[in-house]
């Protein structure tokens, strides 16, 4: 079960381009909530941590809290400043 | 995982992500009804000057599978309050040419105050939520991610 | 006398007065611009239902020199208040059958909040003002000029 | 120059149906004014009165007020109520 105990992490746009990688694995813990994986990211990769204020998370593909509990398996991503349209 | 494009079983909404120029001449036939009075199409296009720079090209990204949900999210929060009869939605990504289409709406509505409504909220929604980037190719060779708010690089 | 069609010599204005089908893509490929970022095109479509009695077709009739001269004064005021950059109306006149395009106004801007206003108050400022007439043929096989604030027949 | 001593009346829609003709030619007077036109169609045509307060008139293709001064030569039209769009 080890392979499902991680979570991905998704990086967009300049975020992708800043982190040098769309896509992350961090190992999911226990009672983990969207704030820690947040945290997790900033500690990993510091120089992403001015950006990440102006950053909203997606958990599954929707829009969510810090307090949204996250599980093995789920993908979250780091959303910045849309620009569409 | 990547659904690039959603059709609503019934019939009422299509949702588009592609790297190919939009037809919007087929988009706006698709929304066509005899129960409509009004139709309204709005493109928005690749201007050559913003702020008093020029643009050379654009690229859009996507996080595909979430835009699309999110466009449908917007959609119908937007029937809520008008009743739009079909909504189209068609994003280009991918590398874009100046005056060419990067986003195509179109909705048709019994009444056109409805209508003009209705695209309107999708669009300005749109800029706010959905989770699509644009990255500017300045004329004077440099590139830059557009992210409203974020750090001066 | 008559005059059925109008181009500006500064070739950012077109209007016509056709008695066939409409091409709403000619005329959405003639106002786009690279100096903008936006183009609305509003299609008026013939409506089945209006007030519950049934429409199975329409007749529209202008008093063609005066409609053009009106669209072209409408349109300079709208230029007063938004920077349209170019602008293209088409009604259609004679008979329409359900569904079919009666008025096409597109509108390029280089922001889009301007296209949207200008093309709705375009439209709304028609319906007062512009010397054309719709004549209703309901399905239950009469027919009616719609002129609001008429006595009833 | 009896022949541009007229003016011509233009009318459309219902109005014209109901006139029985789309244009009519009267002779025009010294110092004739919109309003007087205006009467003298409802005097030829009673049974148009009642819709004539509620008909603009527009003198050579522009909108004009009842105080517009007509000359010979001049084209009035009857403008019923308008429904293009």
């Amino acid at each position: 079960m080890a392979s499902t105990a991680n979570i991905t992490v998704r990086f967009f746009a300049q975020l992708k381009d800043l982190a040098g990688t769309g896509e992350t694995q961090l190992l999911c813990q226990q009672a983990m909530r969207v704030a820690e994986v947040k945290e997790q990211i900033a500690v990993e990769y510091p120089w992403l941590r001015p950006y990440l204020k102006s950053v909203f998370i997606a958990r599954n593909g929707s829009y969510c809290s810090g307090e949204t509990e996250v599980n093995a398996g789920d993908e979250i991503a780091f959303i910045p400043p849309v620009s569409g349209g | 995982m990547e659904h690039r494009s959603y059709q609503s079983p019934e019939n009422d909404l299509t949702i588009e992500l592609t790297e190919s120029d939009i037809d919007h001449e087929a988009l706006t036939a698709s929304v066509r009804d005899s129960a409509c009075g009004a139709v309204v199409l709005f493109l928005g296009t690749v201007r050559e000057f913003t702020q008093g720079r020029q643009t050379d090209s654009l690229a859009y990204e996507a996080y595909h599978e979430m835009a699309i949900r999110e466009l449908q999210r917007l959609v119908a929060e937007a029937r809520k309050s008008w009743p739009l009869k079909r909504v189209g939605i068609v994003h280009r990504l991918g590398h874009l040419e100046l005056g060419e289409t990067a986003i195509a709406i179109a909705v048709s509505s019994p009444h056109r105050a409805e209508a003009f409504a209705g695209t309107q909220f999708l669009m300005d929604e749109i800029k706010k939520t959905v989770p699509i980037w644009k990255q500017e190719h300045w004329s004077d060779g440099t590139t830059e991610w557009v992210h409203p708010g974020f750090p001066k690089q």
